[in-house]
């Protein structure tokens, strides 16, 4: 409206991420999926090993350091995107039983007690 | 205000001190904004916006900023506090110890002069999602009401308590990277609406864009940041799972 | 009205994230650390193949691989703009991310049937 | 051309918006605000609106509660028009989606409140102005046809030969002075709380629409009765609601006895009674804290005496579920729980019962010139408001004056261009003058003090001749250091002192009428309370008090009687049947 006043427009501030605690963590909450994505190829390679006969040299590149080290991240990763997944699927799904609002906790705690059950059951299927 | 706060001042002696930076931009004279920092007396009872109007009644008038109900609920004096979006008629002196307490503009808005923003881009949003109740056919008379349990009536409640401080707004790192997104209270509003048993309208067309819930990536913050208990973050995800419903059902588009 | 591809998208990627959050830390623990480090003994080549017999158990997996690399793809589109500040390639960010994706379901799929 | 132009965005003035909206889409509506409409100090408000609606309750009752709550200086055709049409107002928010508070099988709750005899208080929880002012608010955003001007400062009216031509405002963010033609303007600009030091009103109650009027030749109706609401909390004088005391709260002394019972206010029951005890009406309860300060029985802090709330019986649960903002703000800024704490309370100024004079429509003696809400005396409150009649006036008036406004702007097309155009150029001189050079003298903060103090000392709950003449003394020194008023701002971009300097202007107006209509009655009534008369006289005093700008510049006073319909003056009884 005010051809008159000139506002202040601040620059773009590159490193936003890093100017709070909860923006970094919501930025490494986000780059969790590049491990997600790391670990489905891991995964494939396993399968197409197993499927070509070739399994030895797969257990042999999988027992290398590095790669033993970048499953490890891709362990806290994946952890962490379990955790952080499961707790903000609350937020989308707000259930209400004849009125009452089943709070978020319990929502969680039914997540996270179905990521241990499959968990719990996949350990066993592979290992048994 | 100043009568109380000298008032204050007088009867407890004013030893302590606290200092505040507080951002000015005066358009006429800088190109960008400066800090000036004032020292003002250091009270329990005391907010951040009582140091503000202790600096510009008594020390310097030249000062600009928003207030008015100072107790929470008109949603003028939000302001960035140590980095953090926050009501300053609400958030006290004494939570910042010894200080210095560092005041800015809201991030995210245009600033207009020292710690004024302008907002009138969120009221063209606000009008965009239609924030009104929409009705079909007859109207009822005005002796008889809209039935509503106290049910249906928390179905929406929470997102009908939002005063539009902008915090969320301020605090969503999507908004200030893309002024285009409809943003939190907006879509919190929308949702107040579309929740409402009352309701009849249909808002699907404002909200499933790239620039209405899409433009959403859950960073929660604008949650954390509302002083009112909006969750705005919850109205945005809820409405994302609403519009994906509609997309895929066959019977979703009306 | 303009319509959008995102609902689709998001509920790929909800379903991803889903996916992703139960299943990939357990196998990452027993694939990628438990085996190799010898804690827990490898299956053998017959074991392994027998597990992936079953047509059911090949979809399911090819399911879980396309719906995660949708997660990543979608978080890594979003993530990359906004660190970034290429918002405004968005169309092009896009193509790259699912492109992968879809190249990754593709492969999957070859190599499964 | 505007054909409505409203000054205020509360309650009242959207409410004549949409009236005008509704009633004609061809006309042009304006809303000239000095804050964004949804901070208007409507949005405080906490406890409820009153309009019939129980079963077993009725118009005349309502009416009766009123009346005498205002010690019969209520205009009873006025009364009788606001009860009729309040029920509907208040379901017509319901309409556009007020989230009222609801009873179990969906209709409308009520809530008991002070002076009412019955339950016919709605709520919306405790933010019943929140929840008003932001549903008019997002409705007004339907209508294309209303403008907005949100941030400008309406500074005078433009009047010429006894018609209303526009306003002349500027818009803060800039400076500009601009005049803006109407054919008729509304005023709906609140309170003037702030006149006083301890007060629940916002910084924006300053009482602008009570000054413009006033200057431009209207007169100014009942301004002696100013309301002290009886719970504020000290230092920031945040109100408590008297829905605290409606869902049963005590209010006790040092002694944490509940003094009430010493002032012909009924006996302490366990529950809420209506009309009696904590359910008193505000005047009452007022002056019978300064009668307990008198006994020593109040509790001495550094922000004064107080008494104390209590209400740690009702439960957590309870608070949360029916109060839960008192909870919220005796949490937030006074860091107490009233679940566990008492509350430290004392009376604060509340309420504005007078200002500008108008009929049954909200019109003014000045053609084309209308007024609404707290800003206008319609004499609905009379000397003392009900807690909870305020909202539905609001609504009520402000629909009112906003059909009239329309039918007059319809009625008369005529424009006066001139006039418009050189009070617009006047007026921009003067602020620029203001701007420009500003004064060197005291801060504007340092005599809006002193104003304040002395309309304290002298209009507060008790008055006398003496410290009422002296009073107008100060005020006269007083308005001749503000016209050297120290200004260091000279910047055109969102100046707000320059705003805080004429907004000073203004109260030392409102002030000054207050303090003389207070020393021209000779009587006691309501919230007015001389100690030099201490009865009420009907014989003299059953008219309201005008108060008209002589074109000397001083306030002259003079009477005007009160409507009589069908209920005598009698005795107000509290707390006995
Ligand atoms: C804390 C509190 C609690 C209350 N609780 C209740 C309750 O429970 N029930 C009840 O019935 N009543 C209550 N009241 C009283 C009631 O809220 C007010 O009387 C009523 O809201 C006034 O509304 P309004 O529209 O007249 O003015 P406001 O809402 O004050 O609006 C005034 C408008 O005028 C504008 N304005 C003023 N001056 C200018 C100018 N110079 N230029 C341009 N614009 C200008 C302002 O920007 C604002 O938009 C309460 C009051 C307070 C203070
Ligand atoms: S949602 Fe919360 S933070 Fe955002 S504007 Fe509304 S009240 Fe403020
Ligand atoms: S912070 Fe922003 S990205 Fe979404 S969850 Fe809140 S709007
Ligand atoms: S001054 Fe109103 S919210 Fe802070």
């Amino acid at each position: 409206m005010s051809e008159t006043t000139r506002t202040y427009r601040p620059r773009r501030d590159r490193m936003w991420f890093l100017r709070s605690r909860a923006y970094t963590i919501f930025v490494i909450r986000e780059l969790t999926s590049v491990f997600v994505a790391w670990t489905i190829a891991y995964l494939l390679l396993l399968v197409a090993a197993a499927l070509d006969g070739a399994l030895p040299a797969f257990t042999a590149f999988a027992a290398q350091p590095w790669v033993i080290a970048l499953n490890l991240v891709a362990l806290a990763a994946t952890a962490f995107h379990s955790v952080t997944f499961l707790n903000l699927a609350p937020k989308a799904t707000v259930v209400r039983l004849d009125g009452w609002r089943v709070p978020a906790f319990m929502i969680q705690g039914g997540n996270h007690t179905a990521w241990l059950l499959v968990s719990a059951v996949l350990f066993w299927v592979v290992t048994r | 205000m100043s009568a109380k706060a000298t008032r204050a001042a007088r009867l407890t002696g004013g030893e302590r001190t606290i200092t505040l930076e507080i951002s000015r931009f005066r358009p006429e004279q800088d190109s960008e904004p400066v800090f000036e920092t004032f020292d003002v007396p250091l009270r329990d009872d005391w907010a951040v916006l009582d140091g503000l109007n202790h600096v510009k009644d008594q020390l310097d008038g030249t000062l600009s900023f928003r207030w008015s109900c100072r107790m929470g609920v008109c949603g003028s004096c939000g302001m960035t506090v140590n980095g953090k979006p926050r009501l300053t008629c609400g958030t006290f002196l004494t939570e910042f110890g010894a200080g210095p307490v560092r005041i800015e503009p809201l991030k995210g808005f245009p600033v207009i002069r020292d710690l004024v923003v302008e907002i009138d881009d969120f009221l063209a949003k606000l009008s965009h999602v239609k924030p009104w109740l929409i009705r079909e056919g007859e109207e009822l008379p005005l002796t008889a009401e809209y039935a509503q349990t106290p049910e249906q009536l928390e179905a929406y409640k929470q997102y009908s308590m939002c005063i539009n401080c902008m915090l969320c707004y301020s605090a969503c790192p999507v908004y200030v990277l893309n002024p285009d997104f409809l943003g939190p209270a907006a879509i919190a509003l929308a949702q107040r609406y579309n929740l409402d048993s009352r309701d009849q309208g249909d808002r699907l067309d404002l909200l499933n864009t790239d620039e209405g819930v899409w433009g959403c990536t859950f960073v929660g913050e604008c949650t954390s940041a509302c002083p009112k208990h909006v969750d705005p973050a919850e109205a945005i995800q809820r409405y994302k799972v609403t519009a994906a419903m509609r997309s895929v059902l066959p019977w979703g588009r009306r | 009205m303009r319509r959008t591809p995102e609902p689709y998208l998001w509920l790929l990627f909800s379903g991803g994230g889903v996916v992703a959050a139960l299943l990939l830390p357990v196998l990452v623990l027993l694939f990628g650390v438990l085996m190799p480090l010898g804690l827990v003994d490898w299956p053998t080549q017959a074991e392994l193949a027998a597990l992936l017999d079953p047509l059911l158990v090949r979809l399911a997996l090819l399911v879980v691989v396309v719906l995660c690399l949708f997660h990543a793809a979608h978080r890594i589109r979003f993530t990359s703009e906004e660190i970034l500040g290429v918002a405004r390639f968005d169309l092009a960010v896009a193509v790259l991310c699912y492109g992968a994706a879809v190249a990754g379901g593709v492969v999957a799929a070859l190599l499964l049937f | 051309m505007i054909d409505v132009l409203i000054v205020g965005g509360g309650g009242a003035g959207l409410r004549a918006a949409i009236a005008v909206a509704e009633t004609d889409p061809s006309m042009t509506v304006a809303v000239v605000s000095k804050v964004y409409p949804m901070r208007s100090h409507t949005v405080s408000a906490e406890g409820g609106a009153a309009g019939v609606i129980a079963d077993g309750d009725t118009l005349d009752e309502h009416a009766y509660d009123t009346i005498s709550g205002g010690d019969w200086l209520c205009d009873q055709d006025a009364v009788e028009a606001f009860v009729a049409e309040a029920p509907r107002e208040l379901m017509r928010l319901e309409h556009w989606g007020c989230p009222w508070s609801r009873e179990r099988d969906g209709r409308v709750a009520v809530r008991p409140f002070g002076g009412m005899k019955r339950m016919r208080t709605w709520y919306a929880a405790d933010k019943t102005g929140f929840h008003l002012l932001h549903t008019l608010f997002q409705t007004t955003l339907k209508y294309q046809e209303i403008v907005r001007y949100d941030e400008w400062y309406v500074t005078s009216l433009v009047v010429d030969d006894g018609r209303v031509h526009g306003v002349v405002a500027v818009e803060i963010r800039t400076g500009r002075v601009e005049a803006i033609a109407a054919r008729t303007v509304i005023l709906a600009t609140g309170g003037c709380g702030r006149v006083f030091p301890f007060t629940t009103n916002a910084a924006i109650k300053t009482g602008d629409g009570m000054s413009l009027a006033y200057r431009a030749g209207a007169p100014l109706k009942d301004m002696e009765f100013v309301q002290y609401h009886p719970t504020g909390l000290p230092f920031t004088g945040i109100l408590i609601t008297e829905a605290a005391r409606a869902e049963g709260g005590w209010l006790i002394n040092k002694d944490g006895y509940r003094y009430l019972q010493d002032y012909d206010l009924g006996q302490p029951t366990e529950t809420p009674k209506l009309r009696s005890m904590e359910l008193g009406p505000r005047d009452r309860l007022s002056q019978a804290f300064v009668a307990e300060q008198n006994k020593g029985r109040t509790v001495e802090t550094p922000y004064g005496p107080v008494v104390y709330l209590d209400l740690r019986h009702l439960g957590e649960a309870k608070i949360e579920a029916r109060i839960p903002f008192v909870r919220e703000l005796c949490r937030s800024y006074q860091n107490l729980d009233p679940a566990t704490d008492l509350i430290p309370v004392r009376p604060v100024v509340h309420y504005m019962m007078g200002g500008v004079h108008t009929d049954l429509h909200g019109a003014t003696p000045i053609a084309g010139l209308f007024a609404a809400g707290e800003t206008a005396c319609v004499s609905i409150n009379g000397a003392n408001r009900l807690g909870s009649n305020s909202l539905p006036e609001i609504l009520v008036f402000g629909a009112r004056a906003g059909a009239a406004a329309a039918a007059f702007a319809r009625e008369h097309r005529e424009g006066e261009a001139a006039a418009v155009r050189s009070q617009g150029a006047d007026e921009q001189r003067r602020l620029r003058r203001a701007l420009e050079s500003g004064g060197t003298g005291p801060r504007i903060a340092d005599l809006r003090e002193e104003m304040q103090h002395t309309l304290e000392g002298a209009a507060g709950i008790y008055r006398t001749h003496d410290t009422l003449a002296k009073a107008v003394e100060t005020l006269e020194s007083l308005r001749e250091r503000a016209a050297d008023a120290r200004v260091d701002d000279h910047s055109t971009t969102f100046n707000t002192e320059l705003i805080s300097l004429v907004e000073l202007h203004v109260m030392l107006d409102v002030a000054e009428t207050i303090v003389t209509s207070a020393l021209n009655r000779t009587e006691s009534r309501g919230a007015h309370q001389r100690l030099d008369f201490p009865a009420r006289d009907d014989e003299r005093f059953l008219a309201h008090s005008l108060v008209h700008r002589a074109p000397s510049g001083t306030p002259s006073v003079g009477l005007l009687p009160v409507a009589l319909t069908r209920w005598p003056p009698g005795e107000r009884i509290y707390g006995r049947d």
